[in-house]
């Protein structure tokens, strides 16, 4: 049993290589429009004066593309492939850790006095 | 390893709701980082990876340097950091799809039209940030530059990056070139982008482009075909667009306005209809004392001013000694005042003003006509109230608040120089308003001293 | 090219063929969690005087098992199958069609009158 | 095809967002049904589809027999009629599980389990919706049935059919007699499960098996690998567990309390405490019309015994009445009221009653002190101010609407009978209180006459 049960799903993608692979395409498009959804629904009801801390805690969560930097950087191709993979990682980094650290900064001074 | 993958995006959706609540949202940041924590161990663990040395020199490198300027910025220059941090992330899946693109040339036609929005997108995210940082830290002028014919030069610009789309996708594997030029064009695209917005515009375009560099990710993660990568990344991408949509509500002008009409610029500036006229009333600190003394109720409106006069920690001191003296304080926050949304909360807070303190516009204008005295700290077009008045102005229809309601306006600012907006404010020449010129922060001195004696 | 893409982005299913499968299982399952999120997010700010027709509306929704029945009516399998597909058929769409008009009816008195 | 599975599904999120807004609720379900057949059609089309015959006989039966049932039912009827189609959907989704298993009896472990899920969650649906149907539409005694070792015996059953489960997964293709077993396990479970609820306890119950009907549905979509069905069935699930505890919440109750403790059986009746006493003063329809021909401000609160009494007709005459004679009129709807969620909303608004005019407890209480007259339309429970005053009562902490705060409330009901908690109402012994015994409808056909006449 392999991939053809995900074909099974999708009977019309079954006659080239492409429209299988569409298949699958298919499938993270999917996942990509209910994220979209869910996006927006939990966004839509935050009030304004966390607005600051929300964008740079959802920028941090961009930074997620440091995965794929990662995976280019370790793949061990060329040199150049590397470098590209390895700037990567450093940009990516940047985000994710200056995003999450600046945020907890802003949260912390938002805390209520006792 | 997908499983840890899934439960990263959990997190990442558990913690962008907590973001959404006061309460919660400190642990709802820690959650999403651990759910980024959990995605970069799973990656470690991939058995794809067979160097380990460029990955984790390139974390050291990026953690160091995120950690040093977080811990650097000042919190004033929170919409500077938030426009680097979102230039970082688009220049990094700008990277990591020319990476995947370099090593893996020939991919079926999904994933280079994913390559290469993985890349435009990257590339108009890196360039339209810096610039926005740039108008925003006011190493470049903040005027909005308008050039003849830059809708239609801007227009062709995207029909190309359209065309080399079209013409890379179809061949990835022979049109190297094209994609180089992709690139270029797209970091040239960014700018042409941010170039005719004013600097005051800049958080909505901030906001823009935090959602671009989500879109940015998820393309990276269509590359590669990862779900968490797309989860996370159309999330942002979604909240992103959301976030603009309320701001630009707020400021009662639509995206297309913001992006497009060179807002601020000297042209459209002052065009504010009928011209206010009247007395001005001005005032020392040192008699607006007699008055706050006197005061039962004192409501605070900050503004743009107290930022830039860096004066949250006298304002602060100022309200304390107003409770002091028997004074029910309150602090008025407008949704756009300031610079960035929450941007007068993220001051306040700094100064370590009670969170229970601070009051949302809609709250507070049905108490005005009961206040005292309200004091306007470099505010200016979020307490103007042609906005509620006179239909010709341009910010007709924007929500105010409503300090001219009060029994007596304190304003404190500069100059009679109009705000952001360019608009001119009748609330100066209101009978029940006395000007109080001079530095945000030096004025409030004055104040604070007084009441010291 | 096939689904082997889909097996890139989980590199560690592809040692037998159950745990290829389990890696498109992966990507349901993540349908499925998300698609849990966005229903809680959808639902949980609805007011109280809907909950009604918004029991007999999702009510009608959960009637999409009405594909999954002709899946199995039409596959021609032998009698047994198709006679467990057809009155799944029926049943499902009799969820279907009565969920949808009687909520149609249902807001059908809502209206505001003018 | 894929692409109208995802358009499909899409439509169903739009479609319920547009559900939870009542200007928006009915298109709502309009494309949520444009959704759904956007599935059918997409499916119509499958290649493996070899046989239209059964296909589209089952259509059409299921479709008449839906179209008959939802247009001959009446609007009181709206609980029975959802269980009804409850089960329907809970059935299909087993005999989908079955048919997939007798057609491809290997499978993998994964699939061997979504298989054994939608069966033992389809079938307690089914049989759980038609026992809570019996005891909705009073078929069957609506009291709760509680033996002796009832938790074990479930308790026991609940590990069978675990046992059944993992035994079946390990070995599909050689177990069909255990499928078979766990078929009719799941049955008894449907039944043993809704047994002990009392009849008043059924909307929670049939939301939750709303919820169970969802599942079972994203399992049949797990079994089949479609996505569609595993979207909607878990958007349905989401939905359906939501509501449930809204529900539970506005009763100030928790699920399990609902579900195991046998609430409304006879040994928890009347256990409300210290016995309220007191003089009852009870009036005459006639003598109530002085009264009410007086008042300036009336609220009406409407309980499901203006349900039982069919009243809505009669009472929206009396609204309308009482405005043409000069009084504001305002309807008050307890969240709970009735035996099912938003039932006095359905009731009023097939009596025409303008939507604006339905107020929700938390606005009108605060109202209610400067209310002339309320009158109590066959509700107890929803109006008890026990559950506010009195820290015995089981309905403690359950938010009620005051009407005991209004100058005069007039209570319309048959007798001195407790409701369907079983909880005395000291509201009767108040001073304000006026009881006007009988029949609902009669009395306000009473009422009515005396305006007219
Ligand atoms: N918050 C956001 O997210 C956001 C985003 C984009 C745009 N905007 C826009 O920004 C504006 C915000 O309104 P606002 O009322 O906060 O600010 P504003 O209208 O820009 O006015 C700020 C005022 O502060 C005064 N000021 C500047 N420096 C000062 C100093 N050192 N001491 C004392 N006063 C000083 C200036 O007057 P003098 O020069 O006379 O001193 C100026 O009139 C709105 O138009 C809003 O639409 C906000
Ligand atoms: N809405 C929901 O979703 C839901 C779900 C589950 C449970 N519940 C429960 O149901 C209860 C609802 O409260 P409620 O106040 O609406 O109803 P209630 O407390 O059950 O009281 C209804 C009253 O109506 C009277 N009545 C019955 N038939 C009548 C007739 N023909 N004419 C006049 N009066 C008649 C009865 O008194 P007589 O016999 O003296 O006439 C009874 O006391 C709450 O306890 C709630 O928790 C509601």
């Amino acid at each position: 049993m392999n991939f053809s049960a995900l074909l099974a799903a999708v009977p019309d993608s079954a006659e080239t290589a492409t429209s299988e692979h569409g298949a699958l395409f298919a499938l993270l498009i999917f996942i990509f429009v209910l994220a979209v959804f869910l996006g927006v629904e939990l966004i839509s009801k935050v009030p304004s004066q966390l607005h600051t801390p929300l964008m740079s805690g959802s920028n941090a969560i961009s930074g997620i593309t440091v995965v794929g930097a990662m995976i280019a950087a370790g793949a061990g191709s060329n040199l150049f492939g590397t470098a590209l993979g390895f700037l990567a990682v450093v940009f990516a980094t940047i985000n994710v850790v200056g995003g999450y650290l600046v945020t907890d900064r802003m949260f912390g001074m938002f805390k209520k006095k006792d | 390893m997908q499983w840890i993958y899934i439960l990263a995006a959990c997190l990442f959706i558990v913690g962008l709701k907590m973001l959404g609540s006061a309460a919660t949202a400190r642990k709802g940041n820690l959650i999403s980082a651990i759910g980024m924590l959990l995605a970069i161990v799973a990656t470690l663990l991939d058995r794809e990876i067979i160097s380990y040395t460029w990955i984790g020199g390139g974390l050291l490198l990026g953690g160091v340097i995120g950690a040093v300027i977080a811990y650097r910025v000042k919190m004033t220059a929170m919409p500077e950091m938030v426009a680097l941090l979102n230039g970082s992330g688009g220049l990094a899946s700008l990277l990591v799809g020319w990476g995947e693109y370099h090593m893996h040339p020939v991919v079926p036609v999904f994933t280079a039209v994913a390559i290469y929005l993985a890349v435009l997108i990257g590339g108009i995210t890196t360039t339209g940030s810096l610039l926005a940082y740039g108008k925003l830290s006011e190493k470049i002028s903040g005027k909005p530059t308008v050039f003849a014919n830059q809708q239609i030069v801007n227009g062709l610009l995207v029909v190309l990056a359209l065309l080399f789309g079209i013409i890379f996708s179809a061949h990835p594997e022979s049109n190297y070139i094209i994609f180089i030029l992709a690139v270029v064009l797209s970091l040239v695209l960014g700018l042409l982008a941010v170039l005719p917005i004013g600097g005051a515009d800049m958080p909505v375009v901030i906001s823009l482009l935090n959602s671009y560099s989500g879109l940015a990710a998820a393309a990276a993660g269509f590359v590669i075909s990862n779900n968490v990568l797309i989860v996370a990344g159309s999330l942002v991408g979604a909240s992103g667009l959301i976030l603009t949509q309320i701001m630009c509500k707020a400021m009662n002008r639509s995206l297309t306005n913001v992006l497009f009409s060179g807002f601020g610029s000297a042209t459209t500036a002052g065009s504010g209809g009928e011209s206010a006229t009247g007395e001005v009333k001005s005032l020392t600190p040192e008699d607006a004392y007699f008055v706050l003394e006197a005061a039962r109720s004192v409501v605070i409106v900050p503004g743009y001013g107290m930022a830039v006069a860096q004066a949250q920690h006298v304002v602060k001191e100022l309200g304390t000694l107003l409770e002091e003296n028997g004074a029910d304080v309150k602090y008025a926050i407008h949704p756009v005042a300031g610079r960035m949304p929450g941007h007068m909360n993220v001051l306040l807070a700094e100064a370590d003003v009670d969170y229970d303190q601070l009051v949302e516009m809609d709250s507070i204008n049905p108490l005005m006509p009961s206040m005292d005295v309200a004091i306007v700290i470099g505010a200016n077009d979020v307490v103007n109230p042609a906005a509620r008045e006179n239909e010709g102005s341009p910010s007709y229809g924007m929500p105010v608040i409503n300090v001219d309601q009060a029994r007596t306006v304190f304003i404190l600012k500069r100059s009679m120089a109009s705000g952001f907006a360019g608009i001119e404010n009748p609330l100066f020449f209101k009978e029940n308003s006395r000007m109080i010129f001079g530095d945000a922060k030096k004025t409030v001195q004055a104040m604070v001293n007084e009441f010291k004696g």
